[in-house]
């Protein structure tokens, strides 16, 4: 079945066992991000150490893309620097916007190109997107903050 | 007379076509937009092909036949309403047609009972769609006018308990739906409209949700304004209707200004032709109406008691099926008293567009999300919820595949 | 490359019919609104047949493909126009976007460069059709600003001579048209846009007359808003189009508020989604965009060069023929310099209406009156004219039945 | 030719020998009326002498049947009494209503019978009516003065 190509099962295993989905109590940024078509919506944390992601925590309610979309980026962006998270948020942005194009660098993005199926549906790919940009707002607050 | 909903489908060409890997299409998301049968698709096309022209502004024969046609549509959308030609208003939406009103209101001067200020209120209500709730707040906020709104009960009925304090003296507007998008619920009228017009108020009814599903008389209904899209009564997009009563039409300023709805114009001023036409500035969207006229002339060769009767029949159907669903949450009226064929229910832990997606792999078109009511989805404590919205061409096949397609998503989502 | 209008009149069902005793019809409207080619008219009713469902509003197949379309038609005009696809909004008619302008910018609070305040100016023209006149009329009546205008010269040409005067440091916005639906005259806009922007306002481009009939390109001309109607561009009825550079749409309050152009809504206050959304409350006029996307594609397919070049080509024809009959006036421009196929005139002591008549026994489909800018008629000192307005599929047999039926006109009325 | 029954003989020598079309310098009412669709306008005085009508002056702009429809009017109506031009009004009212399928009494209406081919063309209906309609509104006003 088609569909299987969108749920794949890392999909499903971080939907059913979200990374890192709980808020932390301190942070150098935290945003909240809504997706006006369905209501979705995600709280994000932020710790930066110097250039490195130190911290990214959330909460939220959402979809299994959404959900697992975030915690997905969590485990990847964790320990990155920057500049690093810019490089992976771009390909994966890529990625999104392929119409079912591409499969997505494994050696970039690992387990985030489970959501390459997302691609194909139109409707789906701001559900994919919503923790990266919640991150990527966070992120530059966070740096703002810090500088 | 029971309709017969798989000749009737056969009016309708999209029907026939199949989703995803070659499965039948169910669709199930005419609250959304409704689909169009052949009469309306070549009652537009015809238009294009054999008479448009510029309606009311040429004296050549074309422009006598768009003319015709325009005014034609009219007639037909005014004895569907059992209401006069004078009183119809084509817009683009009801979302137009809504804003028209607030707008127009926002115009109205100080001695028109449609002039509001501060200590003047608007009543809506909690279950209402965006469309007939955001322009209540920007005219509130542009009149300092109070919004006031009736709460829903967790069966996701009005709560009219407090109906004398929510609408008093001050109130000016009564603006509510019809039937909820969400909930199904029709909502009862006879209070709120006697409560308003005995404090001197105007109802408006956004009856987008019933007019395309019930007979609506707006004389018997006794409200003052009605709006309704074309779209969601089996007609095209881009057409929506204002009916108002005619002293009102009358006493309202226009909204949108520019040809065709003037008396005179000078560089410095205008003033206005009477309704409708002051309602109607520019080249009117003639193949849109058309179109709606042959939708409403289709929808009452088949009857409007037997499409409702039709829809609560298969609403009833699937509220006895879901009840036998483990998990399933039904928001809204669980029983078929005051209720349309609307029905908006939560599966356990299974995010609702999560759901959606799983039934578009099987064919079948639900909705997902807020359905454009965000403050009832919050009330009723749901991030969203998945719809299936009825109407004349589905069928119980319809319902069945719906019924298998959650069980089947339970297991896949399992 | 000279276009075929024998083979492009194939394309126009509409031109194959006849008019009152069997004539051939000629149509000589255009400037009214556009007759339809097939590929339009398919493409509307193929959006119905195959993909139709609320655009933006689900997650299943034909949302999906309901909203390609959508925003496949949004590239198209954004390319046509040479802007970007979130600079294009979707609205029901020119009349609509310049409406849309005129209550945004009154919805702007103080702070906002679109803030109009008693002090400020709106500047126009005096050949300003009535949708590009009352809403900024209505406007300066709403916030106490100063309505200014260019005049027009007895040639029908804008009088610029006060430029300086005229736009000064009040100026807020300038709303001028690109070319006149009544006299044919294409302004310059250099000097308008120079002056406009050195005192910081907006310029906004009335396009009904020039998007159908000449390339426009938004970067080149420098302007900040256009506006057009589709049913003028051989596109639907009920769509309009409204462009405007990314950071003024950004910074512009929204008109119709309800579905689908929030973020977020509570009871009692909205935010908006980013442009173009924000400004497309509702269910879209789907079917109609995607017509209007064909239309512009078809255009683009002949050339609009190519279009505008015979449009020349037949005018300049019928400035040669009228010049030749006794007791006929062009009312605008006599010679082709920066003007288009829109030629008015009158005709001794027969009355517009019935010369109009005359025409129209003989097939001939013209417009006669004040053509919605009545302020100009008045400015030129006749009662009515007699408009001829040309488009790509007329002929040059078009032009000699127009001339052999005002000369008939003439003995029957002698 | 189909034009014909418009332009008949007599609302042609109407159109050219309009009848009192000249303004009376007194009057008991005076109304100015608009046709917004062709900009065409109407003075129109009305002189009562108790029940009966005076004297009609008009002037105006207008194409050939709004001319000859208010000359044929004033031909009509001038020396009736208020109650029998209410009759005539509401005879020709339903003759331009006909769409062609009534000739008109002539009995009552007189050469304005000649306007029935107007109710063929819909869009010219109001040209013929902008006349009458100004001397209901001007009828209605200077009865309401001498009263
Ligand atoms: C110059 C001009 N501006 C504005 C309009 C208004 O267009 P629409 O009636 O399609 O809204 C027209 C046509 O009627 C026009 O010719
Ligand atoms: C109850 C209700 N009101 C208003 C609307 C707005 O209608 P439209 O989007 O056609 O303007 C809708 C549909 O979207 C609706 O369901």
């Amino acid at each position: 079945m088609q569909l299987d190509n969108l749920y794949q099962e890392v999909i499903l295993d971080h939907y059913k066992n979200p990374q890192n989905k709980k808020l932390s109590s301190s942070y150098d940024a935290q945003v909240h991000h809504i997706n006006p078509s369905c209501g979705d919506e995600i709280t994000l944390n932020v710790t930066l150490d110097g250039e490195s992601i130190a911290a990214i925590t959330w909460d939220g309610v959402g979809c299994s893309i959404s959900q697992a979309s975030v915690s997905i980026l969590t485990d990847l962006l964790i320990g990155k620097s920057i500049s690093q998270a810019q490089v992976i948020s771009d390909s994966f942005m890529h990625l999104m916007q392929s119409k079912g194009t591409e499969t997505g660098d494994e050696a970039v993005l690992e387990d985030a190109v489970a959501l390459a199926g997302v691609s194909q549906y139109p409707a789906r790919i701001k559900c994919a997107l919503l923790g990266w940009m919640a991150f990527k707002d966070a992120s530059v607050q966070a740096m703002a903050k810090n500088s | 007379m029971a309709l017969n909903p798989y000749e009737i489908a056969k009016d309708f060409p999209i029907l026939s076509r199949t989703i995803r890997d070659g499965k039948k299409l169910v669709y199930l998301d005419s609250g959304a937009t409704s689909q169009k049968p052949n009469v309306v698709i070549d009652a537009e096309s015809n238009f294009y092909k054999f008479h448009n022209a510029a309606a009311h502004r040429g004296a050549h024969q074309l422009a006598e036949e768009a003319t015709d046609a325009l005014e034609g549509a009219r007639s037909i959308v005014a004895t569907f309403l059992n209401a006069e030609a004078e009183e119809i208003v084509f817009t683009k939406s009801a979302t137009e047609s809504l804003n028209l009103l607030s707008y127009a209101m926002g115009n109205a001067e100080s001695g028109s009972r449609f002039h509001l200020t501060a200590g003047d209120s608007i009543v809506v209500s909690e279950m209402e769609h965006h469309a007939n709730l955001i322009p209540w707040q920007q005219l509130a906020a542009r009149t300092g006018a109070t919004l006031k709104w009736f709460e829903v009960t967790p069966e996701g009925r009005l709560d009219l308990s407090s109906i004398d304090s929510i609408i008093d003296a001050n109130t000016k507007v009564v603006a509510i739906t019809h039937q909820s998008n969400v909930l199904g619920t029709i909502n009862p009228l006879g209070d709120i409209v006697k409560r308003a017009h005995s404090v001197g108020a105007v109802v408006v009814l956004d009856a987008c949700q019933s007019v395309p599903h019930m007979k609506v008389d707006v004389k018997s209904l006794g409200v003052d304004f009605i709006t309704f899209s074309g779209h969601k009564t089996v007609g095209p997009t881009g057409i929506g209707i204002l009916w108002g009563r005619s002293e009102l039409l009358n006493e309202l300023p226009p909204f949108l200004t520019g040809g065709s709805m003037i008396e005179n114009v000078t560089m410095t001023s205008a003033t206005w032709a009477p309704a409708p036409r002051k309602f109607e500035a520019g080249v009117p969207n003639m193949a849109q109406a058309v179109g709606l006229g042959a939708a409403l002339t289709y929808l009452s060769t088949i009857g409007m008691e037997n499409i409702h009767a039709h829809e609560v029949s298969l609403a009833k159907l699937l509220l006895d099926e879901l009840a036998h669903i483990e998990d399933v949450k039904v928001v809204g009226p669980s029983d078929m008293n005051l209720r349309g064929g609307t029905v908006s229910f939560t599966v356990g832990e299974i995010h609702p567009h999560d759901l959606g997606q799983y039934l578009d792999s099987q064919g079948i078109a639900v909705r997902t999300g807020h359905h454009c009511a965000w403050p009832l989805t919050r009330k009723l404590g749901v991030p969203a919820t998945t719809r299936a919205s009825l109407y004349l061409y589905n069928t119980q096949e319809d319902i069945q595949a719906l019924v298998t397609g959650i069980r089947d998503a339970q297991k896949y989502f399992a």
